[in-house]
């Protein structure tokens, strides 16, 4: 830890690496590119579909997958590598139903599928042709997710799917969903669930868009109503699904820990700004808040180098990523209300460009440095605490699991 | 004794409730507000408000043809308007009213005044800030009639009002002006995270006006206006702050997860306890507010920027916990814990920020000190 | 509500009575009398002594207790009146443990004991011949004091106790102890307690001083080791000792809602001093932080005003107390950390006299304003959270009681 | 990869562990404090300490006689030596050869900082004040030589050191000298909250001293000093909180009430871990910064400040939440909670205020953007 040089803590490897990312990236940018926070969300769209079929045709969409099954095949340095230098550009590593599509159940397919599915499967997910979505929450079941209802029984050679999914984020980009549902009726709560591979364009599926406190339409619930799939595709085993729910949620991006505080950090670059442009520069309680974001953002930082050191020398990020989830939760939604606080009464009447696209968690590099978009930000930070565990559950979490205190009475 | 409600403060609160509870129903709100054709207000409520509580002139005198209560009165009234989100004109309406019985101490616009009353008028005040410059110059053509000059940001149905009043800086201080032509004034609607209560902003060039009122007696007019607006925005703050914490206790009682309900976890309960003491500290404070505003209203100040400030803190917090307690069903638009949120977040920066508040309460303290 | 007069909310008869207060004490009270906190603690023993003994020669002590037991029959609206005066003037309403020799033993006498008990213990109250204190918490039975294990066992004509008792405030001045025991064995948690009536001096009860984290002396840890009382020195009925405990620690001063404040008022007071001194007047985090302490002051005192209103109008203060307790108990830490950062350096290296006696949980009128008893008032604070019912306590109260949230899994 | 700690770091770790668990063992430290004739630190563990362990000259280059290990070697030692609140003359002795062996570049004064590096000779450091003038000014009487006048308020082990070196003010610029008798100094020992580490206030009536190092390099110094004094106080309150939440979960989940441990209610569980979020953070932007001022000793301020700020909201907030979770038995002298918020508490006004660090970090912010 004492002996690298100042200038970068990475391995010279990583750094060579890092170059031909660099390079491929201003290759393959367009000129005058600032990130895609700064274009519209409609344009964002297209330019998402492009930006993915370049990663596609250069072999750099799945880039932890092995190269057997169409992935990079990237040691999880050069993924941190290659993260980081998409973050600093502002551009994203897949399309938006990807972090679904390879993320989430490509990796679990690899661990768990069978040799047909993975045949089937990932080619068609890289190629787009198949386009993935989330069928875990449901109204009743938030934070317990064993608590699922949506259930399934045999008929034939198939699967009937009845229940209601609801957070379904991008479904109406998606083809097909994953649906986590009760295939034994009699097995108490986190038994007797199976993990199935559904298609959606099919009578008994119906999509309704949810809309959030903001307006924005990203959300979905879906609706099964004698919804099948054939009884082969499942992942896993039947009633096994609890375990490959948990494997396909553990598959967190390990580099977020890094990129995330990146993104962070140009929030608090965006906020600084901010400050002089209102003339609070000399304001010592904006003087203060601020300092103590930027310390906020040194400490995701520290914890984001000492998590990849982990995840780069091969140990999972564990119940740790429960306590980075609660700082920066906190963090975003106390930094968008300092910005709110810094606006006075324009933040209130928001005025700008707002916030472009769904970039969530973190704004993206070129988001535009106004007070429609901080307000947005300001809004959408309230799901920061509830969304993907909410802030109660990450206390138990680490309440239980990192500090092993024993669990809730229930 | 001296600090509880007394019956007829009681049974106002009670008609209150239920006439907002018909009328105004929170199951609706979600969707009166995407209407934007009557967005946000109905007529019809406004209407009734008017003529069959008459509330706009609750607090005005009965020789001057209101109803002669007090703050107190007007207190509980505008916590019930604050806990269904009410956004009509009645605010607005009530301060212009407010400001010519307190100015117009001839009797000179007792027409539009009784106008005001009766809701057939629908009134707004421009230049109406708790410690910062109006905005607006007042300066006297070469024919010695009035005109007025510049912008007013944040009128509280500045859009739609029929008659506008308003505070102008004169050169030598503050005056009150009644705008001549209203209908020619350039107004804008304003998008406001707020989608609740409709703000305007008003530009004024050269508009003639009316003096309302001497100049002697001008600042002492606006302090008052500008206490009883900040007192019935902290009535509202505190009114809704309660409904969230309703809103919060009906879902955690009900809710089960991990086959409880999620009231019975602590993480949950105590984030409501936390609530409750804020409710309970915000609407004891502000009631004391309108009081002692009431009781000596030479010494207003202190109280109303300490109750202001507390209570927009307690308004935000309660409804960010509601939003938090309901979990993905706060975050939906379908809910209405986004526009408590939303109307926390903007009352806070309304007629004087907490910060501003804060550090107007330190130089009292020091000057006292 | 609104046909009061400005200078005071209360009626002609209750300023009639505080008239009459302030003679009294302008008459008893020494020359240049600065209040109790202004007197070194040594010295403040002597004062409550004879300032108990002028108070019972004026019939003033037992201000809530008919005439008829020596008790001063006070309305409750005169006994605010009092006890603001008092609380103005900076002395005491009492001696030290009279709290819990008047304010609640005697109270619960007054409302359970038998006609022998109260012509017998309240006199020997007022006279000081018996002394009590308090045997309610346990090592093992702090926020649960259901779950007390000091047990009682029939011996003829007498009980015999064993067991240990913790947190007896002034015990080593008592003469007496009220000691809640388990003397039905076989019954649960709060069933099958008793409240008994114990003399201290005898072989079987042991006082040791606990000492507090400030290094004072208040508090005892009391040994029973066969203590024996008389079977008729019992609380109300056997086993029925739960009742009587709630009882008796229900009796809390309804006027304490209206006092507290004013003694927070008063250190707010020393705190714009402690600034102006340390050249902060101009310091704008400090000018937020003290005028946030302000507000707090400001929203006790209306939350009191509301309190003892309902008080005098003979409603009981009920769950409520929570809400002021939850809200003074952090009001007092915030605002006593101020202090610290205002004096910087010289907090952690307090000089100056320190807060004098045990004055809790407020400081008293006429406290020095020096850094000592700031950094003496800072640390003292941090037991508010906890002693008299720790906040996760009342937070439990307030949502059970108050919200009717469900009770806790157990 | 590039930040854990490395084998040798973490046998480093071990030994510190296991040689304070038997040497300065957490339940005797009350008792230890109380002892005021030796409080607050054992002569034989400070000898220990020095003479087999060899820390005072763990992070000088070996050339200078030290070990030549770095910065993230000494956090490893210090946070372990704040995890039992240790308040020996290490650190001022370390300090003091850290001054010598930056300024010296000469090597004249080698005798002191051998008897310093085997702690034969106690040092203390007077002028150390991050952002603070330094309180002592420096003079060449008709002879030449340099006196110091002036207080400095407030030296770790300042009363007891053997040999007290300092910085002061030269007119122009600072300089480091050494006190040349420093049994004639008037020293005093201060009362203070934390009761496990001595401090002094030594006054300086035109005593002689001798300058260490070139008036050129001596700004250099004391930035380097300052840095290392305020990391190792950092790493200090890194260990005290990361004790101090060991003690929390031990009781939590040890002590029973309502018939279950108490980590197992959420209002407990859920303090618990926001002090777990509270000591990661702290811990990882403590270590951070020793990582970056070891890299680039250039670029020192702004990590250093960070994690001071940092760590000391962390370790006061630990200590207290510590307190709250054990209750009564908190409150109560014999057990050692109080001494780690009472160092809390204290060392968060050490080597700049939290206030003076964010103020700091907020100008470099804003000259950056």
């Amino acid at each position: 830890m004492t002996s690298e040089r100042a200038a970068s803590p990475y391995p010279d490897s990583a750094e060579e690496f890092r170059q031909r990312v660099q390079e491929f990236l201003s290759a393959q940018l367009p000129a005058g590119w600032n990130g895609l926070g700064s274009i519209p969300t409609e344009e964002q769209v297209v330019f998402i579909d492009a930006w993915r079929a370049t990663l596609h045709r250069n072999n750099l969409l799945a880039v932890s997958w092995p190269e057997s099954y169409g992935g990079a095949g990237l040691t999880p340095l050069d993924q941190l590598v290659l993260a980081e230098e998409f973050t600093k550009a502002g551009v994203p590593q897949g399309g938006l139903n990807d972090n679904f599509s390879i993320q989430m159940l490509g990796s679990t397919l690899l661990k768990f599928g069978t040799e047909d599915q993975k045949q089937y499967y990932l080619p068609r997910i890289l190629s787009k042709d198949d386009v993935w979505c989330q069928g875990f929450s449901e109204p009743e079941a938030g934070s317990d997710l064993a608590g699922v209802r949506t259930r399934a029984h045999r008929d034939g050679d198939e699967w009937v799917i009845e229940g209601q999914k609801t957070w379904t984020s991008y479904g109406h980009l998606a083809t097909h969903i994953f649906v986590l549902c009760r295939t034994d009726p009699d097995a108490v709560r986190h038994r007797g669930l199976s993990l199935l591979l559904v298609k959606i364009d099919q009578p008994g599926v119906t999509l309704r868009p949810l809309k959030t406190l903001t307006g924005e339409e990203e959300f979905n619930e879906v609706f099964f109503d004698g919804a099948r799939c054939a009884v082969e595709s499942i992942v896993g085993e039947v009633n096994d699904g609890w375990r490959m729910a948990m494997t396909l949620l553990g598959f967190e991006r390990g580099e977020a820990a890094a990129t995330l505080p990146m993104k962070f950090g140009q929030d608090l670059e965006r906020l600084v700004q901010l400050a002089i442009r209102y003339d609070k520069a000399g304001d010592d309680t904006v003087r203060q808040r601020l300092a103590r974001s930027a310390e906020g953002v040194e400490q995701m930082r520290s914890m984001g180098m000492r998590a990849v050191s982990q995840w780069v020398n091969g140990h999972e990020i564990g119940a740790e990523s429960s306590i980075h989830k609660l700082f920066w939760s906190e963090w975003l939604q106390e930094t968008t209300e300092l910005a709110m606080d810094i606006m006075g009464i324009d933040g209130i009447i928001p005025t700008g460009d707002g916030l472009q696209g769904m970039s969530f968690p973190a704004a993206e590099a070129g988001t535009p440095n106004t007070s429609g978009a901080w307000a947005d930000y300001f809004l959408r930070a309230r799901a920061a605490t509830i969304y993907a565990g909410s802030s109660e559950i990450q206390r138990n979490i680490i309440g239980e699991r990192i500090l092993g205190l024993p669990k809730d009475a229930r | 004794m001296f600090f509880e409600l007394d019956e007829d403060q009681e049974q106002l609160k009670d008609l209150m409730r239920s006439f907002l509870q018909q009328e105004s129903p929170e199951h609706t709100l979600v969707q009166r507000t995407e209407n934007s054709l009557e967005r946000p207000h109905d007529v019809r409520v406004f209407d009734r408000l008017c003529a069959e509580l008459e509330l706009v002139g609750l607090a005005i005198p009965e020789e001057r043809g209101g109803s002669g209560a007090g703050l107190v009165e007007l207190f509980v009234v505008f916590e019930e308007l604050g806990r269904v989100l009410y956004g009509g004109p009645l605010l607005s309406t009530m301060l212009a009213a407010e400001l010519i019985v307190t100015a117009d101490t001839e009797d000179d616009f007792a027409e539009l005044l009784g106008q005001l009353l009766a809701g057939a008028v629908r009134g707004a005040v421009a230049g109406l800030e708790w410690n910062r410059p109006s905005g607006l110059t007042a300066s006297q053509d070469e024919s010695g009639h009035w005109i007025v000059s510049g912008v007013s940001d944040y009128v509280f149905d500045g859009t739609d009002a029929d008659q506008v009043v308003l505070f102008a800086d004169s050169g030598d201080g503050v005056r009150c002006f009644l705008v001549d032509q209203p209908e020619a004034l350039e107004r804008s609607a304003r998008e406001q995270l707020d989608l609740t209560r409709p703000v305007g902003r008003i530009r004024f060039d050269a508009a003639p006006v009316t003096p309302i009122g001497s100049a002697a007696s001008a600042a002492g007019v606006r302090e008052r206006v500008v206490a009883v607006a900040t007192l019935c925005i902290t009535a509202e703050q505190v009114g809704a702050a309660r409904r969230c914490l309703e809103i919060s206790v009906e879902h955690a009682a009900s809710r089960t997860q991990f086959g409880r309900a999620i009231g019975s976890f602590q993480a949950v309960k105590h984030r409501c306890a936390d609530s409750a003491v804020l409710v309970e500290a915000a609407s004891a404070t502000g009631l004391h507010a309108a009081w002692a505003l009431q009781q000596d209203a030479g010494q207003q100040d202190p109280v109303v920027r300490s109750a202001k400030s507390v209570c927009s803190e307690a308004s935000v917090k309660v409804a960010a916990s509601t939003i938090q307690v309901l979990g993905g069903i706060g975050y939906t638009w379908e809910h209405p814990a986004h526009l408590f949120y939303r109307r926390a977040i903007t009352s806070r920066q309304t007629m004087g920020t907490t910060w501003q508040h804060r550090d107007d309460i330190a130089s009292q303290l020091f000057a006292r000190g």
